[in-house]
């Protein structure tokens, strides 16, 4: 088993993180291993974000996630530039909030108002994950209480009441979506 | 920390963690993308365990710090990327003068100059060896893994320390922001090595001493100890005092760069992967040699008999496999680097005119990928119209 | 827009981040929020030309004129 | 922006890379618009910076520019200013890249007195690499280097380019907009070495970890301890405790040093001719 | 030198290098008597210098001694201090070493309030390159690369650290040797980072340049231009034109960095075991 | 000055006298021994040729300030040692990647650090090629005699300005401090080359076209003349701007590279003496090159076959004259060095199998004698007994 | 040399570099030059055990000790 | 033709200066070939001072003097250090003023109070000319004349007329001694 994910959208969306809480279910989780990688422009504010992660029964020579096979995109920049590099067959999940139009494309596109979503639970900050919920949701790649406890790991203190409802959200948009 | 437990680990923090486990007690540096977690890091877990932070004003300044504080005993580290490295690079040759254990960082990133700050690269490898001026010796140590980062961090230290000179630990982006799965061993598993400690009285301790033998360095008596001795970066005898004397001063800068290269044998040795009946190799390191890992696994997998060869210790040089390879008549090597072709040139010189060496550079920020390399590979073994 | 005021303020949607300092410096409530935190000219008669707005945009994405001189 | 300031920009590579709310828009206005003011010769106009958010204001601007390395854009320019004197050389910097590693070139071109207008765009912390401490981060505020929170001291930059033998010194913040761009104005007609303390809000890295929520937080903060300079000499180290000074608060004219120059190379030449 | 003072020096290593009538042996022997008379603990002491004349000093000095780089013996010595804030760590530095290449250092470490004592051997040129003028050559001077008299205007050295934040400054000079003794022992006893501008002279390079023919004419001058702290403050912006004060500048106790930093640690270590 | 006459020059002082003939009209520097001269004579000749000289607070200012000064229009220099050189080096590779030609004077001397400052060495020489960090090729060339320390800064500011490159004149103490009987060629005769202009308006103007060819590039517009471009450290693309795009990136990076690596031809070639016929070879450069002549011509009194090349541009390596020493299968190659063996590097990469490639080598300040080389020339002809 | 004042002045003459400061600084003329400019002590009963000269001097060449510590 | 001079002493007693002067009257009045080079400790101030000529009719490669044919020394560190290495059959030329003792050696040894003489013309900071004259009057290696010329070139304005006696008492002395 090999599965490579790409979350992509603008820097402060918080995917990095959300790709990092991904990886982590897995690798802390599960038997599988996991990488995680990422790459950001120079200024690393307001430009674009990209994050990669890995999850495979097998070492992990190269980190690279070269076409994904789960890809989300969280803008309509993202999706224009990543879509095309999709595996062909693979998934594409779109924050309806953010994404306009979807290029044409041999995957499964499933839309959801991520970001919308967040704001609605309180804070569009949280639409990360929202994400992680709902990617974990629709591939089913790591059980969810362990996903959960990634989140719960992984974010500020004091917040974790928030971040559960969200990731809770996703999984169920997944459900309704998937 | 959590030692036995699988955690997902980002190569910086890796690297913080193994320079904890080493003993690191003062830590100075200077921000700079992509190793400042190194720094923030530091600045977090120290304090927890009684050690120092310190943010310098700059890149020479926690180099000097560096210095300083290992002189008053502690195990100390510093971390940087390109533009700071060479900055640092008068100090580093200070502490290989002077005989100072610590560690030196470098998360390589694109340059030249300022380049492209986020991006992964290997283009200080050269730099790492030659950056500051005069004649000497220095370690590098090059991991190609999280994991890696973390005991190869602690390798540094205990080199650092037994032959009393500064160890660089060049790291790339690609190595240094990757997150990945690790394992960290039991503490109680690592090999931390103190610092030696003089076994004479003040009076008659040579912080200098000169045994005959490269391969003995004199303990290095920490300030406030007692022994009142002095450290410079002029050339010196064996007492630590400035000499004029060209013999005096000869032999001085001989045996510290000869403690080094008699440990040739003592240093990490590369990894090799069917090397055994390779009819080309990939000579390869830090991040890249990830992708050659993959590339040599493919042509396997395709029936070709290729072999990698993965440097950890990239300077000095280690011959031995190179040499090894070159008695096996090769049709080929193969050297990928995210750089314009450097570790490349020392390879070219240990196999001189028995095959070609071929270069898969690559500049701009982008990895090397497997398929590059495995291209080469079928090239080199099946010819032209194999790709 | 038409509108009696001497002042014409133009926004920049292609440079306005949404910071919202325009909106809140205005000392008019010539500016008001949307969505995103970008500004909305809602009244655009109040504008007493103090170029506050203009002058604390961080994006160079407000800019207030005199229709006089246009 | 449209004219008349547009044309001191470069529009094609805006919108530029700061963050909503940044700071460092509102000082390159000021700057933009102070030359508008003064009406300089745009030809004649080299802006010079080093590295970090605040150093990639030249980008935007349409002059001859220069983005340095970290910290020696003062140096840079000094070079510039004595292979022609004729060119107005602004210098844009931050706060590290000022007074952290760019300090030594700091003090120095105040101590010489050459004629470059520096203007530090001080949010007190290192935006670019994502939030360390600076040497203008307040003690016992957070940083991503400073966890438990800074325990060094601050500079005062005014304080220190004064001591450094600054003969033109002054302070502003973004809040004070149009205030700090007369004291620009001010510092570009001064014919010597100006400073411009100009004091900036990077939302993302300090604010988020020191509880100033919004950028507006940040700037209210700036107007509620700004004290004019006139009144600031009226007042008590009590009062004063906090509170900082704005307004030019040095201006004791001396010889700009390539004019200096300039006469020696005249006597160099007359000599030479003499002896020749 | 016999009893007392002979045993803080490396008598095996003397002659020193220095010229004739050089004020730097002076200062040394002013820090040694300091350190003499307060009983510090010579197992615990170390001193750091950087590059030039001067910092040749503590090759002669019986201590844990460390001769760096030029420019950098503060920023070495912060490193030691940070370490083991048990020591009492020394800095000798010239004018070159201090305020040129080695400014930064200077000014963060005073900003710092780290507890280093500073000691500046001040002869207002580099020694031992052959003499270049430093950032302390006065205006007019020659210099071997000022030849047509110094363009650039000097530093106040004293005004420099107190710029920078500096809580312990004083000045006192070759002349005045046993003033600077006491000066020197204030500045031992202080807790934090103090600074004396120990003026001092290079009869061979600054001397013969500049007609004082020899070491006691340049000791002479500074015994002419001196005025004591107390009677500066009465002096008159023209009374003090030419003049220099010496004497403790400014005392202004402030807590030392290393021991804020135990604070941190304490509280560091308390929150990592109830995490633990 | 007094061209035309002999006289007894400095090398040091004859390096400033063709800086000057040149046409350097700025120079930023700090002292340091034993380039001091360099500063001081400049301060001194400078505002008599209406050139301007000033004392930075440091190295890394002084490099800096030239980097200014030659944006603004004018010929620049600077003059070093090697700690001072281990400090400039983040500065020249901004020079590198913003493609500001001015020239770099490192008078070598012994290290590491701070080492014994007034004896000779030849330390420097792998530093000044990978002194920076990051991927770059740069051109750096070393005089051996007090007349060549004239003409060799002509030449490194015509290539400066001609490649838009940084050069180094790479000098040892030896040549540096030598006092020599020389006769300056007449400024008539000297080929001074001046700074391209653009011959495009403000608009069109690409201060970093990529005209496809490597061996072109872009003319270098003087600030304040109406171009109004942007210069930067970072990566960029043909406007000057930064990139994010790694081919973009890529393109950039490379073609300052080949810029530098195509033009190997136009470069100071070797001088050769007795190459045709030698069955041994001696390669030197700088001050031992002296050495190394009066060995060869020595051998030669005694009919032994032995030729000297001696580089006068270091980097890049012109392997041209030892591909044909190689063709000739001699019976060795010496490398004479006032270091521990640094241009013998490539010197066996290229030699390959061949032949032995023999390193005499001294550190301390030792100047190599021309006997040493002899008996290595005689041991490597005759045989071991010989000697 | 036999002497009635409490104070002897020791020159180290292998360091002392004949600056003539120890001279110069001596309020009472207790020293004198040599040829060279070293100082050769003339009227030691003169001498107040000032220090001066011992202080000024930047070899550590001249000691002046009370002879009752001795 | 190929003659090697050392001169050593101390620093501050010019003798860099005085090679120079002897070099240059070779180079810029001759037809000889001349290289002038010296060594001297990081100090510069008070150590000791080597400065070395070589003076001849073939190009010099070369620079260093190994057994110099002309010795002068005017310390007596110096002389202990320095006549030993004195080509057989050469000449040693002696400061009597700081010179006690000299070693044996297979030379011609002439002493000369050389301080002494320069001290007795006003300063005794012109004792190098005063060498200079002697060594040029002793070797006949380049003309008096030129030899003056070069002095007159390199001493400070102002000191002409002292440089000159000192030359000349240099020149005088010679022919008393030789
Ligand atoms: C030699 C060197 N060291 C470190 C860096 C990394 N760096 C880039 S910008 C910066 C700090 C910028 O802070 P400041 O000057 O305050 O600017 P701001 O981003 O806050 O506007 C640092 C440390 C670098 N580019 N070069
Ligand atoms: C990086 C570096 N630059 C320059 C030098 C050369 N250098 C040695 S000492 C010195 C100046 C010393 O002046 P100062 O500190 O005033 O000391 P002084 O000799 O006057 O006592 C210089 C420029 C050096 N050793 N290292
Ligand atoms: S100019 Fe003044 S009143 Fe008008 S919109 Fe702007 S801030 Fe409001
Ligand atoms: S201040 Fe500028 S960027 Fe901010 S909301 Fe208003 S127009 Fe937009
Ligand atoms: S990180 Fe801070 S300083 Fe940088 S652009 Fe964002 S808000 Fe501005
Ligand atoms: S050169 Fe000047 S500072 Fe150096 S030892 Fe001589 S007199 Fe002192
Ligand atoms: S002061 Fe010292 S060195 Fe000078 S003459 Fe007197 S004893 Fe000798
Ligand atoms: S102690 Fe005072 S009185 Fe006695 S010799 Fe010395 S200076 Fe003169
Ligand atoms: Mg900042
Ligand atoms: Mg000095």
């Amino acid at each position: 088993m090999r599965k490579e994910f790409r979350l992509a959208g603008a820097g402060g969306q918080g995917l990095i993180t959300a790709a990092i809480i991904l990886a982590a279910a897995a690798a802390e989780h599960t038997e599988y291993n996991a990488v995680q990688s990422q790459s950001y422009g120079p200024e690393s504010r307001g430009g674009s974000s990209k994050a990669d992660v890995i999850i495979s029964t097998d070492e992990i020579d190269y980190p690279e996630v070269k076409s994904p096979e789960v890809l989300l995109v969280m803008t309509q920049e993202a999706c224009d530039k990543f879509v095309p590099g999709v595996r062909p067959g693979g998934m594409v999940v779109v924050d309806e909030t953010y994404v306009r139009t979807v290029p044409p494309v041999d995957a499964k596109v499933l839309r959801y108002g991520i970001s919308a979503k967040a704001r609605e639970l309180g804070r569009e900050i949280v639409a990360n994950i929202v994400a992680v919920g709902l990617l974990v949701g629709l591939t089913g790649i790591v059980p969810e209480d362990a996903a959960l406890e990634a989140v719960l790991a992984r974010v500020p203190k004091g917040t974790e009441e928030l971040n559960k409802k969200a990731f809770l959200a996703g999984i169920q948009a997944a459900k309704e979506i998937g | 920390m959590k030692e036995g437990k699988p955690r997902l680990l980002l190569g910086n923090e890796a690297c913080v963690e193994g320079a904890i486990a080493a003993g690191l007690k003062f830590f100075a540096g200077y921000p700079i993308t992509p190793s400042t977690e190194i720094a923030e890091l530091c600045a977090q877990y120290l304090p927890q365990v009684g050690g120092k932070f310190i943010q310098m004003e700059d890149e020479i300044a926690s180099m000097a710090a560096v210095c300083g504080a290992s002189l008053a005993g502690v195990k100390s580290m510093t971390a940087t990327s390109g533009p700071g490295f060479s900055l640092k690079q008068e100090n580093i040759g200070f502490a290989v003068q002077a005989e100072i254990p610590c560690v030196v960082v470098d998360v390589q990133r694109v340059g030249p100059s300022t380049g492209m700050p986020t991006s992964a690269a290997q283009g200080d490898v050269m730099q790492s060896r030659w950056g500051t001026h005069g004649d000497h010796e220095i370690v590098v140590l090059s991991p190609s893994s999280v994991l890696e980062a973390y005991t190869l961090t602690v390798t540094a230290f205990n080199i650092a320390e037994e032959l009393r000179t500064p160890v660089i630990l060049l790291m790339d982006e690609m190595v240094g922001h990757l997150r990945e799965k690790v394992i960290l061993p039991d503490r109680s598993e690592l090999m931390v090595k103190a610092r030696p400690k003089p076994d004479l009285p003040p009076g008659q301790y040579k912080p200098y001493a000169d045994y005959g033998d490269p391969a003995k360095v004199a303990p290095l008596a920490a300030f406030g100890e007692g022994y009142r001795f002095h450290v410079t970066g002029l050339t010196h005898g064996e007492d630590g005092f400035p000499t004029n004397n060209p013999d005096v001063g000869a032999r001085q800068i001989k045996r510290i760069s000869e403690k080094i290269a008699s440990r040739k044998k003592d240093l990490p040795q590369p990894e090799e992967l069917f090397t055994d009946d390779a009819e080309v190799f990939v000579f390869a390191f830090g991040g890249t040699a990830r992708s050659a890992k993959k590339a040599v696994r493919d042509a396997r997998a395709m029936g070709l008999k290729a072999g990698l060869i993965r440097a950890i210790t990239v300077w000095p040089f280690l011959e031995e496999p190179l040499l090894r390879a070159k008695a096996k008549k090769p049709k080929a090597v193969i050297v990928p680097e995210m750089n314009l072709g450097q570790i490349i040139l020392p390879v070219k010189r240990v196999m001189g005119d028995a095959c070609p060496v071929i270069g898969i550079n690559k500049v701009g920020g982008r990895y090397i990928e497997p398929d590059e390399i495995l291209d080469a590979i079928k090239e080199a073994i099946l010819g032209g119209s194999a790709s | 827009m038409v509108s009696d005021s001497p002042y014409e303020i133009a926004v920049n949607r292609k440079w306005c981040k949404k910071c919202g300092l325009c909106i809140a410096f205005c000392p008019k409530q010539v500016l008001e929020s949307d969505d995103e935190g970008g500004p909305v000219v809602k009244a655009p008669s109040q504008c007493i030309g103090c170029l506050l707005c203009e002058m604390h945009c961080p994006d160079f994405a407000i800019v207030v004129k005199r229709r006089a001189e246009q | 922006m449209a004219l008349p300031l547009e044309k001191y920009l470069r529009v094609g590579k805006l919108p530029h890379i700061w963050c909503p709310g940044c700071g460092h828009g509102i000082i390159t206005q000021a700057i933009i618009r102070a030359i508008d003011e003064l009406g300089l010769d745009t030809q004649k106009t080299v802006v010079v910076s080093g590295i970090g958010c605040s150093s990639r204001a030249p980008g935007y601007m349409n002059f001859d520019t220069l983005h340095t390395t970290h910290g020696r854009a003062i140096a840079f320019a000094t070079g510039i200013k004595m292979a022609n004197p004729e060119l107005k050389v602004i210098v844009i910097t931050g706060d590290g890249d000022a007074a952290a590693i760019g300090g030594n070139h700091l003090i120095h071109a105040a101590r010489r007195n050459i004629g470059l207008t520096v203007i530090c765009f001080n949010n007190n912390i290192y935006g670019m690499t994502s939030g360390q401490y600076s040497p203008l981060t307040p003690t016992g505020s957070y940083a991503s280097t400073a966890p438990y929170g800074m325990v060094e001291r601050p500079f005062d930059l005014c304080e220190l380019v004064k001591g450094a033998g600054g003969t033109f010194v002054a302070r502003s913040t973004a809040y004070h907009a149009r205030h700090l761009t007369n004291v620009i104005k001010d510092a570009l007609k001064y014919d010597g070495f100006a400073f411009v303390d100009a004091l900036s809000q990077c939302p993302t890295y300090f604010g988020r970890r020191n509880r100033l929520r919004t950028p507006m937080d940040m700037l209210n903060w700036m107007r509620d301890h700004a004290v004019s300079a006139s009144s600031w000499e009226k007042m008590s180290p009590e009062e004063r405790e906090g509170k900082f000074p704005i307004g030019v608060l040095v201006n004791q004219p001396s010889r700009e040093l390539t004019k200096v120059y300039g006469e020696i190379l005249a006597q160099a030449r007359k000599e030479a001719g003499a002896n020749a």
